[in-house]
């Protein structure tokens, strides 16, 4: 059985690698610091992969034919993606890919239930570009990246993202081999309204009872009370990317996450945050 | 106005979304909106909306919210998109929300 | 408000276009006769359009990303597909779309919490070439075609499936303009195993089980009974084309269905059944 | 091996879900099966299985079951199908299951 070595999340605004100058020194210095703290955390681990999750942002997802997950099954990715280039302001990558590790969550998945779409095809925007920059900024451990519909309604339940984040950590455990180390990113949220009318509006008060929630690791509460109707009041364009937060509950299980940093950033039109969630040191 | 009423069948949409991932298309959406609106089959309230650049009313018709900001980059350009730049400040005036100055 | 005018259901093998002949005489007879009536009832109804409800049969929906339900939306319709055309043994037919209502289902779906897919382009091969062949000889009522997934696990549960059919009976009847005039048709079923080991058998208890408690009336039950696994049971490879049978069941609602025919048709391999809901002469 | 068992990722399982749907691709997997199974990435082992025409073994492998059947008929052809087809015997002895005779 292969090992969960570490599972975070954090926000993805592009406003972190496009506009970090216009924010107030006190928020650069937080929100550099929180990443820097995250991105040691996450390499400290030693994964031999990382598994992200994030909201797909109306990229890959055609609008005929919109799945709830699709795993990226090619064995090298390169962002960002020429139109967001300037926008995300994160100079071209390549990372690689794992795709016995996807395909495997791909036919595991179809087993437990889960119909997880796959693609060899994966346009990338502030979604990994804005966390690879900051957490492997050497572009060094491979990427399996799972993108999830968050903002195309209906979108999957609260307790269905807990759901998946389980049963992906159970085929991890189940059915990887021995020895391989996993990590889990989910990228996304917190608080934020891109299209809506609270664009250049950042809902503190929500962002800070959803991470005292994760901080207090009761998954059953979380999906019972943090509803989609309360994600999209604070932010209805954007702040359901804190689904695939739900998955890395899953995932984590009744693990209390702990907060490394979390700033209400006008400037960057999002609550900026970003989770641990400690993982008993196996080997 | 919401991503709830938005409609996945609207042209608009699909127009969006394809410009954005090919960079021929996004070139002949820019040199010729009008050859590019007919292609994708929008409606002539559509049309209306995009040469007002009238992103409210584009929301309205059923675009995502989520592709309303990036018409305002479509039109003002991407590049140091923070609050007061062109594009954000595009994106409040047509949406007639505060912005900042 | 629109009015749903038919719902029926049947049996679509390509055996009974493609080698009835090799059937006994008395089984052509009477899957005639059944076909035949069928065709008369929905006909008499005077549908301005028929809304059908077929396997995909791992024709239209990539390995990649399969979905739930994908509704039709083009104006017109073409069949057989080529490859299926000597199989199936119908000429090359065409009949009227009606992407109105196709776009009415995909938007309020969507509001009423259904992911529906939606595609301009649909090969056709028995799903609805048998069908059309026998109860719209002529083509002439416009089509919506809703391509599901029956044979690609995970499977939607029947639950799901009746569920849906309550939503599309609901859009119809409160988001269809007055006079419009609606049948339903689904088609698949009943037992048969392709690509199994019963592909020359037929499970005559189970298909007469399932037809009995169509004629009972009670979709609680049914949902509750006719389990994923029992219509694997039945013929691994196609019995559980019957969820597009529950989608017409939750349409038609506490009403109780009526058998026109049914054959254990080994020679077509398949249990071939027909099956109409009395709809109350509302005009 | 049943439809639970099937891979969705398998290589076999695309290519005959295209060659299916495209006339062109139709032809060249009858006129040159290795290279249409170089270009669609089969394994070895898949590879081999379709060489004998191994219908059984491709379901373990995981090729979906609805597509054995169609094997046959893109093997042995499709019209007329009954039980005692050269495509429905093929079936039948290939996947060891009494077939009629
Ligand atoms: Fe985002
Ligand atoms: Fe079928």
């Amino acid at each position: 059985m292969a090992e969960i070595v570490a599972i975070v999340a954090l926000s993805h605004a592009p406003g972190l690698t496009g506009w970090l100058d216009r924010a107030s020194a006190s928020v650069q210095k937080n929100l550099l610091a929180g990443y820097a703290e995250l991105g040691r955390l996450l390499r400290q681990a030693k994964p031999d992969v990382i598994i992200g999750v994030a909201n797909d942002h109306l990229l890959n997802f055609p609008m005929h034919a919109i799945p709830d997950f699709c795993v990226g099954t090619a064995s090298r990715w390169t962002g960002p993606a020429p139109w967001f280039q300037d926008w995300v302001n994160v100079p071209p990558y390549q990372v690689a890919g794992h795709p016995d590790l996807a395909k495997t969550l791909v036919r595991e998945g179809a087993r437990e239930g889960v119909n997880f779409a796959f693609a060899d095809e994966l346009l990338f925007d502030d979604n990994w570009s804005v966390p690879l920059r900051y957490l492997t900024p050497d572009y060094d451990i491979p990427l399996v990246p799972i993108h999830m519909n968050c903002v195309i309604p209906p979108l999957p339940a609260p307790e269905r993202c807990v759901e998946i984040g389980r049963t992906i950590a159970e085929i991890i455990r189940m059915r990887r081999p021995a020895g391989e180390r996993v990590a889990i990113m989910a990228t996304g949220g917190l608080s934020h309204d891109p299209g809506g009318p609270k664009y250049f509006a950042v809902d503190e008060k929500f962002d800070r009872w959803f991470l005292d929630l994760l901080e207090q690791g009761n998954a059953e509460r979380i999906m019972r009370e943090v509803t989609i109707d309360k994600m999209l009041a604070a932010g209805d364009g954007g702040t359901s990317e804190l689904l695939a937060w739900m998955v890395a509950l899953g995932a984590a299980g009744p693990r209390k996450a702990r907060t490394i940093c979390y700033e209400p950033a006008v400037e960057l039109r999002c609550g900026m945050g970003a989770v641990a969630w400690p993982m008993e040191a196996q080997s | 106005m919401g991503i709830r009423d938005f409609d996945r069948t609207l042209a608009s949409n699909r127009m969006i979304f394809e410009v954005r991932r090919d960079a021929g298309k996004l070139q002949r959406f820019h040199a010729d909106l009008e050859a590019t609106m007919a292609a994708y089959g929008l409606t002539d309230v559509e049309k209306a909306a995009w040469r007002n650049v009238d992103i409210h009313r584009l929301g309205e018709l059923g675009v995502h919210p989520y592709f309303l900001p990036q018409v305002s980059r479509l039109i003002e350009g991407a590049a140091y998109n923070h609050n007061k730049s062109a594009a954000a400040r595009l994106y409040a005036a047509k949406m007639k929300i505060a912005g900042e100055e």
